[in-house]
C-alpha cells in the first residue's frame, strides 16, 4: 500500500502501457478477451486516480517542490544531461488528470464494436492514454516533450487506419499540424535548457530563475503557437474538423475531450509560469484570439451539415472561452477557464458518442437527414437534449458555472469584448437548437422509423457524463475547489510579475 | 417552532417538491402511465405543485405576520459557487414581494395542473407533460425566491427552456418545434443583455468595494439582493461609455425583461408560443413567466430608481407595446392570438407602471392580470375541447346556449379586464394610469387610456363573436385534414367537464374579488397590498386625495364601457358593419392583420443575416484559411515536386547521362565485338601501331 | 660480277620461303594455299640451313611439315565439303582492305624500329658457332633449360589429351 | 658473304610475320587463319635463329625456336580438334558464323 502511495502517479501514467503489452500477448481472434483486458487495463488508473483525488490537499498553492506540487517522484534519469524523470501534480493537472482517467474506460466502451486490428486498436490507445496522463504530471520539461510526442504517434495510426473514408489527409494533416508545433516547443526547451544557469530541464527551476532567459518574446510566441494549433486557436484550426469526421468515435472523444486541453494546460504551464512577464504583455492578444475563436467556431458550426462537424466546431468555440478566461487574469476567470476546460472535456465526448450511437445505426451524420426520431428513440433523445442544452450553456448545467465565471472574470478587463463573447451564447442557442430541432423534432423520417434505443453499452457510457454533468452544474466544488490555490497563484504570480 | 424558523429550515422544500414531482413523472413517467394509465401521474404532479402551494400559503403567513422590521426570510441551503470575490450561495428570499409572487405561481400552477389532467387526458406524451409542467413551476419558484442575481439567472432561463419544452410539447408538427425554437432563441437573445447587465454590476461593485479597500465583512455575496440594496449607491458616479453606470446596467437588464415579458423588442415569441398546448399558454404566457421581468424590476427597483433615463425609456415602451399589441389584437382571429397580443398589451401597462416608478401598482396589476388572464385562456380552452380543437373565432358563435359555465367565467374576466369596476382590473389598471398621470406622464397616460379603450373593444368583439350569434362550425372550409371525422360531431358541442370548469371558476370569483385588496385611498380602500409591499419597494408620499384622482377614474370607465358599446353595436347588432368597414380600409387591416409584417422583417434581418454570415464563416474556414493550409501543402508539394524534379533532372540527369553515355558507347563498341575473331586482331595490332608511334613521337627517337 | 654460289642459293631460299606466302593469303582454293604453305616451310628449314642451325632446320622439317601441315590437311579435307570450297575461301574485299591498311602500319613501325636502331651491318662471326648444334642443344636443353623441357612435355601431354576430349564431347 | 647478314633474315622473317598477319585478317576460313598464324610462329622462330646466330652466338636462341615449334605443333594438334567440333556443330567454319560471343 505504501509503494502505490508513494509511486502513484508513475503508476497511473505506465499502467495503461504495461497493460497493453499484455493485450499484445494475447492472440488476434479473442477480440473479446482484448477488449475486456483493456477496459480493465484503464479501469486500474481511474481508481488510482480516485485514491489521488482523495489525498490532494487542497490548501497548498506554488509551483515548487516544497509548495502545490504533490505527490512527487523525482529520480535522476540521464545525468549528464540534468534530465531527471520529475513527475508531480498541483491543482491545474489534477482536474485534468481525473478527466482522462474517466474518458479512458468511457472511449473504451464506446469502442466495443471495433471489429478491424482489434488487438492493433486497444494497443494503440493504451499507449495513448500513457502519452496524455504523461503530458498532464510531467514537470520535467524533457519528460514532458516525450509525452507530448507518445501522444501523437498513435492518434495518427489511430485516425489513418480505423477512420473513416478521407482518413490519411485527415491523419496526415493533423500529424503534421501538430508536429508542426511540437517542434517549435522542442527549440524553445532547448533553448530554455541552454539559457538556464545550471543547464536544467526541470520546470520548477525554470519558472523560479526565469529572468535569465532572453529574446523572451520570440519564445513566448513560439510556445503560444505550438501550444495554440493544440487548442486549437483560430488560424490554426482547420485540422479540426477534418480529424474529427474522419476519426472513428472513441477517437474523437479523445480528440476532443483531451488533447484539446492540452494546449491550455499547455499554455498555463510554461507560458504562465516561466514568462509571466510576457504573458502579462500579451493578455489582451489571447484575449481577442478567444473571442474570435468564440464567434468564428459558432459561426461555422452553424452552417455545417454534417453533425460530426458542427460538434467539432462547437468545441473550437468552447475552447475559446477558455483562452479567454485564462486572458483575464483574474480569480474568477482563470478558475473558469480551467473548469471549463473539465466541462468541455465531459460534454464533448457525450456529444461525440451520441453522434457515433447514431452514425453506427443510420451510417450517415447528415443532420437533415433524420427527422422527429425523438419518440422513436425516447432515452437516446433525453440524453442528446441533455447533451446538447449542457454544450449551449443552459444554467442547472456545468457548462453554465464555467462560461458564467469566464464572462464575469473577463468583463472587469475587457469590457466590450466580453460583450461580443457573451453574443456568442446566442448564436450556440441557435445552432445547438436548429440541430436539435432537425434531427429529434417535426415529421418523423419514415427510413428511421424503427431505429433501435440506445444499448447497455452505450448506456453505461453516456449516463456517467450525464450525471456529472448535472451535478457539478448544482454542486461545482467537488472540482472547483482543486484549482482554487494554484488560480490565485498563478494570478497574483501574473500581476506581480508585470513589468 | 415558529413559522419563521420552520421557513428558514424548510423553506427549500417549496422548490424541492416540485423538482421530485418533474422528476419522479419524468424520468419514471412512461413506465407508470404504461402499468398503471394517466391518472397517477397526475395525481403526483398536482400533489407537489399543492405541496409547495401550502408552503407558499405558510411563508405569505410567516411574511405578513412579522413584524415590521424583519418583514424578510432567509433560507440558506448550501454554498455554490465561492470563486475569487465572488460568492453566491443557493439561498432563497422569502418577503412580501416573492411571498406574493410564490402565492400566485402556486395557486394558479395548482389550478392549471388540476385543470390539464382533464385537458391532455389521452395525449400519449401525459407524462412528458407534467413532467415539463413541474419542471416550469420549479424554475418559476427559484426566479422568485431567488437570492442573489445568479440565483434568479438560473430560475430566468430554465423558465425559458420549459418553456421551449412545452411550446413545442407537440413536437412531431414542424411548426411547433420552431415556435419553440424561436421563443427560446428570443429569450437567449434578452439573456444577452440580462448576463451583461450581471457583468457590469458585479465589475463595477468588486472594483468599488474591494479596490477602494472599504472594511466589509466576510467575503460578501456581491450580488445578493440584500447586499444590492445596501451598496448599490456605491456605483452612483461612475460612468461606462460616456452614460452614467447604473442607466446602462438597468438597460442592459430591461433588454432581459423584454426577451422574458414580451414587450416591443422581443416579444415575436409569444403569439408564436400559441403553438403549445392551451394550459402551458395560460400558466407560462399569460400567468406566471412572463411577469418575470416585472419581477425583476420591482426586486431591483433601488437600482432602477437611480436612474431616470432607464425609468422613462421603461415606461415608453410599455405604454407603446401596450398599444400596438391592442390594435394588432382587434383584427386577429384565432381565439389564442387574441389573448396573446392582449397579454402583451396588458405586460406592457405593468411596464408603464414599474417605468413611472409606481412598482406596487404594476405587480398589482401582474397580481390580478394572472387571475383573469388564466381564466380566459382556460376558457378558450374549454372552448377549443368542446369545439374539437378549433381555434378560428370565424367559425365559432352562440356558444353561450352550449357552454354556459365557460360563458360565465369568460364574461366575468372579459369585465375584469376592460376594468369595469367592481372587477380587479378596473382597480389596478386604474391605479397605474393615475400613477403615471400624477408623476407627470400625461402623453403615457392619454397612449395608456387609449389602450384602455381598444382592450375592452377587442375583447368585447370576442365575446360577441364566440358566444352569441349562430353556430358557424358547419360553414368551415373542411379543408384542412385534422378534422375529416367532424360531421357527425358538428351539433355535439357540449360543456367541458366538472374539472374543467371548476378551476374556471375559482379564477373567475378571484378576478372579481382580487381587485379589492388594493382599493386605492381615493375610494376609501386602505390599499392593503401596497402597504403591504411597502418593506420592498420603500414609501411612497401618501397621496392626498387630488381631486383628479376622480376625474380618472370617471374617464377610464367611460372608456372601457364606450369600448364595449362599440364591440356590442358592431357584432352584435350590426355584424355585417365589420365586414364593410374591413373591405374600406384594405390595406390597413391587412398590415395590422399581418402583425405589421415585424416577423418577417425579424426573419429577413436577423435569421437570414445570421445564416449569411455562418455561410460566410464557414466558406472563409474552407476555403481561405484551407487555402492557406493547402496553399502551404500545396507550395511545399510543389517544392517537393521541384526539388524531385531538380534531383530527377540535374542530378539524375547527370547520373544517367553518365550511364547512358557508357550505355550508348557500349552498345557503339558493342558493334566492334562483332564475334570475328580477325576483327579483334585488326583491333588489337592496330593498338600496337597506335602504342608504339605515340611512344616514339613523346619520347622523340626511339 | 663475284657474286658467290652461296648467294644465289640463298636468294633461292629466301624467295621459295616468300612467294608462296602470297599464295597463303590470297589463293581461293584453301588446298592451293595449303601447298603454298608447304613451300614455305620448306623455305623456312632451308633458311635454318643457312644459319648453321642444321638440327632447328630438321626439327622445322619434321613438325613443321610433317606435322603440322599434315595435321592441316586433314582439317581441310575433312571440314570442306567439295562443292562450295571456292566461295569459303574468297576473300572478302572489304575486309582484304583492312588487313592491308593495318600490315602497312604494321610495316610502317616496324621499318621505323629497323632505320632507328641504325641498321649495323653485322656478318656471321664464324668459327664460334659449332656446326653441329644438336649435342650442344642437347645438353643445353637438359642442364639450363630443363623446366621449360618439363613444361613442354607437360604442354605436349595436356594438348593431346585436351583434343581427343575436344574432338568426342562434341558429339553429342 | 655481303648479303647472308642479319639484316636480311630480318627482312625475311618482317615479310612472313606481315603475311602471317594479313592471311590472319583476310581469311574467312579458320583453316585460312590457322595458316596465318603459323607464318607469324614461323617468322618468330626464324628471327630467334638468325639472332642467335649472328648476335648472340649461342644455341639459346634456337633452343627458343625449338620451343616455338613444338608449341606450333600442339597449338595445330588443339586447333584441328577445335574445328572438327566447331564443323560438326555448326556445320561449316566459316569464321564470320561464329559470332555467338557477339557482344
Amino acid at each position: 500500500m505504501e509503494f502505490i502511495n508513494s509511486h502513484l502517479l508513475s503508476l497511473i501514467t505506465f499502467i495503461p502501457v504495461i497493460g497493453s503489452l499484455f493485450v499484445l500477448a494475447f492472440p488476434r481472434d479473442k477480440a473479446n478477451l482484448i477488449r475486456w483486458s483493456a477496459l480493465v487495463i484503464t479501469i486500474i488508473p481511474l481508481l488510482l486516480a480516485l485514491v489521488l483525488y482523495a489525498g490532494f490537499d487542497r490548501s497548498t498553492a506554488g509551483f515548487s517542490h516544497t509548495a502545490g506540487i504533490q505527490f512527487i517522484e523525482k529520480y535522476t534519469w540521464i545525468r549528464d544531461f540534468n534530465m531527471n524523470f520529475f513527475m508531480g501534480v498541483d491543482g491545474l493537472s489534477m482536474p485534468m488528470v481525473l478527466l482522462c482517467a474517466l474518458i479512458c474506460p468511457i472511449c473504451i466502451l464506446a469502442s466495443w464494436n471495433v471489429e478491424r486490428g482489434v488487438k492493433g486498436y486497444f494497443f494503440l490507445f493504451l499507449l495513448l492514454e500513457t502519452g496524455m496522463m504523461g503530458a498532464f504530471v510531467a514537470l520535467d520539461f524533457f519528460l514532458f516533450f516525450i509525452f507530448w510526442e507518445v501522444m501523437l504517434l498513435p492518434m495518427y495510426f489511430l485516425i489513418g487506419i480505423w477512420g473513416g473514408p478521407r482518413r490519411e489527409y485527415a491523419a496526415i494533416k493533423f500529424f503534421i499540424y501538430t508536429l508542426v508545433g511540437s517542434v517549435i516547443i522542442l527549440l524553445v526547451i532547448i533553448y530554455f535548457y541552454l539559457a538556464s544557469a545550471p543547464h536544467t530541464f526541470d520546470m520548477t527551476e525554470l519558472a523560479k530563475n526565469n529572468a535569465l532567459f532572453g529574446n523572451r518574446m520570440i519564445c513566448w510566441f513560439a510556445l503560444f503557437i505550438g501550444f495554440a494549433i493544440k487548442v486549437p486557436i483560430f488560424p490554426f484550426h482547420t485540422w479540426l474538423p477534418d480529424a474529427h469526421v474522419e476519426a472513428p468515435t472513441a477517437i474523437s472523444v479523445i480528440l476532443a475531450g483531451i488533447l484539446l486541453k492540452m494546449g491550455t494546460y499547455g499554455i498555463l504551464r510554461i507560458n504562465y509560469t516561466m514568462l509571466p512577464d510576457m504573458t502579462a504583455k500579451m493578455a489582451t492578444f489571447m484575449a481577442v484570439l478567444g473571442v474570435i475563436n468564440i464567434i468564428y467556431g459558432a459561426l461555422c458550426a452553424m452552417f455545417q451539415k454534417d453533425l460530426k462537424k458542427l460538434v467539432a466546431y462547437s468545441s473550437i468555440s468552447h475552447m475559446g472561452y477558455v483562452i479567454l478566461g485564462i486572458a483575464s487574469f483574474t480569480d474568477e476567470g482563470l478558475n473558469g477557464g480551467i473548469f471549463q476546460m473539465f466541462n468541455h472535456g465531459v460534454v464533448t465526448a457525450m456529444l461525440f458518442l451520441l453522434v457515433g450511437v447514431i452514425y453506427d445505426r443510420a451510417h450517415h451524420r447528415e443532420i437533415d437527414g433524420f427527422g422527429g426520431i425523438a419518440p422513436i428513440v425516447p432515452n437516446y433523445s433525453f440524453l442528446a437534449f441533455l447533451a446538447f442544452f449542457a454544450a449551449l450553456g443552459l444554467p442547472g448545467l456545468n457548462s453554465f458555472i464555467s462560461e458564467a465565471l469566464v464572462l464575469l472574470g473577463a468583463f472587469q478587463k475587457y469590457r466590450i469584448l466580453t460583450a461580443v463573447a457573451a453574443t456568442g451564447a446566442i448564436i450556440t442557442a441557435a445552432y445547438c437548437l436548429w440541430t436539435l430541432q432537425r434531427i429529434f423534432l417535426g415529421k418523423l423520417n419514415e427510413n428511421y422509423a424503427l431505429l433501435p434505443d440506445i444499448t447497455m453499452t452505450e448506456a453505461v457510457t453516456l449516463i456517467p457524463l450525464g450525471v456529472i454533468v448535472v451535478t457539478l452544474g448544482i454542486y461545482p466544488h467537488p472540482v472547483l475547489d482543486l484549482m482554487k490555490p494554484t488560480v490565485s497563484f498563478l494570478n497574483n504570480l501574473i500581476i506581480h510579475m508585470k513589468l | 417552532m415558529s413559522m419563521k424558523t420552520f421557513i428558514e429550515q424548510y423553506g427549500f422544500m417549496i422548490l424541492l417538491s416540485p423538482l421530485l414531482g418533474s422528476a419522479i413523472t419524468g424520468l419514471a413517467g412512461r413506465r407508470i402511465q404504461k402499468k398503471y394509465g394517466a391518472r397517477p401521474i397526475g395525481l403526483i404532479a398536482c400533489g407537489s405543485v399543492l405541496v409547495s402551494f401550502i408552503i407558499a400559503l405558510a411563508a405569505f403567513a410567516a411574511v405578513a405576520g412579522a413584524r415590521e422590521g424583519e418583514k424578510t426570510i432567509i433560507c440558506i441551503v448550501f454554498n455554490w459557487l465561492s470563486v475569487g470575490d465572488l460568492r453566491a450561495d443557493v439561498s432563497f428570499l422569502f418577503d412580501p414581494l416573492s411571498s406574493v409572487m410564490i402565492l400566485i405561481v402556486t395557486g394558479i400552477g395548482f389550478l392549471i395542473h388540476a385543470y390539464s389532467t382533464e385537458y391532455m387526458k389521452g395525449d400519449s406524451g401525459y407524462y412528458r407533460y407534467f413532467s415539463y409542467l413541474n419542471l416550469f413551476i420549479f424554475s418559476m419558484l427559484l426566479l422568485v425566491l431567488g437570492e442573489n442575481l445568479l440565483l434568479m439567472f438560473i430560475g430566468w432561463e430554465g423558465v425559458g427552456l420549459c418553456s421551449y419544452l412545452l411550446i413545442s410539447f407537440w413536437f412531431s408538427e414542424k411548426a411547433n418545434a420552431i415556435a419553440g425554437n424561436k421563443a427560446f432563441i428570443v429569450n437567449r437573445v434578452g439573456d444577452f443583455g440580462f448576463i451583461l447587465g450581471i457583468l457590469a454590476l458585479y465589475s463595477l461593485l468588486k472594483d468599488k468595494i474591494f479596490g477602494g479597500g472599504l472594511v466589509v465583512p466576510v467575503a460578501p455575496s456581491l450580488l445578493s439582493f440584500r447586499f444590492l440594496a445596501e451598496n448599490v449607491h456605491l456605483i452612483n458616479n461612475i460612468d461606462i461609455f460616456g452614460v452614467s453606470a447604473a442607466t446602462v446596467i438597468c438597460l442592459c437588464l430591461f433588454v432581459g425583461a423584454t426577451g422574458k415579458s414580451a414587450q416591443i423588442p422581443l416579444y415575436v415569441w409569444l403569439p408564436d408560443a400559441m403553438a403549445g398546448p392551451t394550459p402551458v399558454s395560460a400558466l407560462i404566457h399569460a400567468a406566471t413567466m412572463v411577469t418575470a421581468g416585472i419581477y425583476m424590476i420591482g426586486r431591483l427597483n433601488f437600482l432602477f430608481s437611480m436612474s431616470g433615463t432607464s425609468l422613462n425609456v421603461i415606461a415608453t415602451i410599455g405604454a407603446a407595446t401596450a398599444l400596438f399589441a391592442a390594435t394588432v389584437g382587434c383584427v386577429q382571429n384565432d381565439i389564442k392570438k387574441v389573448l396573446a397580443y392582449s397579454t402583451v398589451s396588458q405586460l406592457g401597462y405593468m411596464f408603464l407602471g414599474m417605468g413611472v416608478t409606481a412598482y406596487s401598482s404594476g405587480i398589482f396589476h401582474l397580481v390580478t392580470h394572472a387571475f383573469f388572464k388564466a381564466c380566459l385562456f382556460l376558457c378558450a380552452g374549454s372552448i377549443i375541447l368542446g369545439m374539437h380543437h378549433e381555434q378560428d373565432i370565424r367559425w365559432m358563435g352562440g356558444l353561450k346556449r352550449y357552454m354556459p359555465k365557460t360563458f360565465l367565467t369568460f364574461m366575468i374576466a372579459t369585465l375584469a379586464i376592460s376594468g369595469v369596476p367592481p372587477f380587479s382590473g378596473f382597480f389596478s389598471k386604474d391605479e397605474i394610469l393615475w400613477q403615471a398621470w400624477k408623476t407627470g406622464h400625461q402623453g403615457l397616460w392619454l397612449v395608456g387610456f387609449m389602450t384602455t379603450g381598444m382592450t375592452s373593444f377587442y375583447m368585447t368583439r370576442l365575446v360577441m363573436v364566440t358566444f352569441y350569434g349562430e353556430n358557424r362550425l358547419h360553414l368551415r372550409p373542411s379543408t384542412d385534414d385534422r378534422h375529416d371525422h367532424d360531421d357527425h360531431h358538428r351539433d355535439g358541442v357540449k360543456e367541458s367537464p366538472s374539472s374543467v370548469t371548476m378551476p374556471l371558476v375559482i379564477l373567475a370569483f378571484f378576478s372579481g374579488v382580487a381587485g379589492f385588496i388594493g382599493v386605492p385611498a381615493a375610494l376609501g380602500g386602505g390599499n392593503h397590498f401596497e402597504h403591504f409591499l411597502m418593506p420592498v419597494f420603500g414609501h411612497h408620499a401618501v397621496a392626498h386625495h387630488d381631486p383628479m384622482e376622480y376625474v380618472l377614474m370617471f374617464a377610464s370607465v367611460a372608456a372601457s364601457l364606450g369600448g364595449i358599446g362599440a364591440g356590442v353595436f358592431l357584432y352584435r347588432i350590426r355584424p355585417e358593419l365589420p365586414d364593410i368597414i374591413v373591405s374600406k380600409i384594405k390595406m390597413v387591416h391587412r398590415i395590422v392583420y399581418n402583425k405589421y409584417f415585424v416577423d418577417e422583417i425579424y426573419a429577413f434581418l436577423f435569421v437570414s443575416g445570421t445564416m449569411l454570415m455562418t455561410r460566410v464563416f464557414a466558406s472563409f474556414d474552407r476555403y481561405v484559411i484551407d487555402l492557406f493550409v493547402d496553399l502551404t501543402a500545396h507550395v511545399l508539394r510543389f517544392k517537393s515536386y521541384i526539388s524531385g524534379a531538380i534531383d530527377r533532372v540535374i542530378v539524375d540527369g547527370l547520373v544517367n547521362g553518365v550511364a547512358e553515355s557508357f550505355l550508348f558507347s557500349g552498345s557503339q563498341l558493342r558493334k566492334i565485338q562483332t564475334g570475328r575473331i580477325q576483327a579483334y586482331v585488326m583491333v588489337l595490332l592496330f593498338l600496337v601501331v597506335l602504342g608504339v608511334s605515340l611512344v616514339v613521337i613523346l619520347k622523340g627517337e626511339v | 660480277m663475284n657474286v658467290e654460289m652461296k648467294e644465289i642459293v640463298f636468294f633461292g631460299v629466301a624467295a621459295m620461303t616468300m612467294v608462296p606466302c602470297f599464295f597463303v593469303a590470297f589463293s581461293r582454293n584453301i588446298l592451293h594455299s595449303a601447298f603454298a604453305l608447304f613451300f614455305t616451310f620448306l623455305g623456312a628449314s632451308g633458311l635454318y640451313f643457312f644459319l648453321d642451325a642444321d638440327f632447328l632446320a630438321l626439327v622445322q622439317l619434321i613438325i613443321y611439315i610433317g606435322g603440322v601441315l599434315v595435321l592441316l590437311l586433314f582439317a581441310i579435307l575433312l571440314t570442306k565439303n567439295i562443292d562450295n570450297i571456292r566461295s569459303t575461301n574468297a576473300v572478302a574485299a572489304k575486309r582484304a582492305a583492312a588487313a592491308g591498311v593495318v600490315t602497312a602500319a604494321m610495316f610502317g613501325v616496324i621499318l621505323y624500329a629497323f632505320l632507328a636502331s641504325g641498321w649495323p651491318f653485322r656478318h656471321s662471326g664464324a668459327g664460334q658457332y659449332p656446326a653441329v648444334t644438336t649435342k650442344a642443344l642437347g645438353k643445353l636443353l637438359l642442364t639450363t633449360y630443363l623446366l621449360p623441357f618439363e613444361a613442354i612435355s607437360i604442354l605436349l601431354l595436356a594438348v593431346l589429351i585436351g583434343s581427343l576430349v575436344i574432338a568426342n564431347r562434341s558429339v553429342k | 658473304m655481303g648479303i647472308i647478314a642479319i639484316q636480311s633474315y630480318l627482312i625475311i622473317s618482317l615479310f612472313l610475320f606481315l603475311m602471317g598477319i594479313f592471311t590472319t585478317i583476310s581469311r574467312k576460313n579458320i583453316i585460312g587463319i590457322f595458316m596465318g598464324i603459323e607464318l607469324i610462329l614461323n617468322s618468330s622462330a626464324l628471327n630467334f635463329a638468325a639472332f642467335s646466330r649472328f648476335s648472340a652466338h649461342n644455341l639459346e636462341g634456337q633452343l627458343f625456336s625449338i620451343f616455338i615449334i613444338v608449341i606450333a605443333a600442339a597449338e595445330a594438334a588443339i586447333a584441328l580438334a577445335l574445328m572438327l567440333s566447331i564443323y560438326r556443330r555448326f556445320g561449316d567454319i566459316d569464321a564470320d558464323k561464329l559470332d555467338s560471343l557477339k557482344g
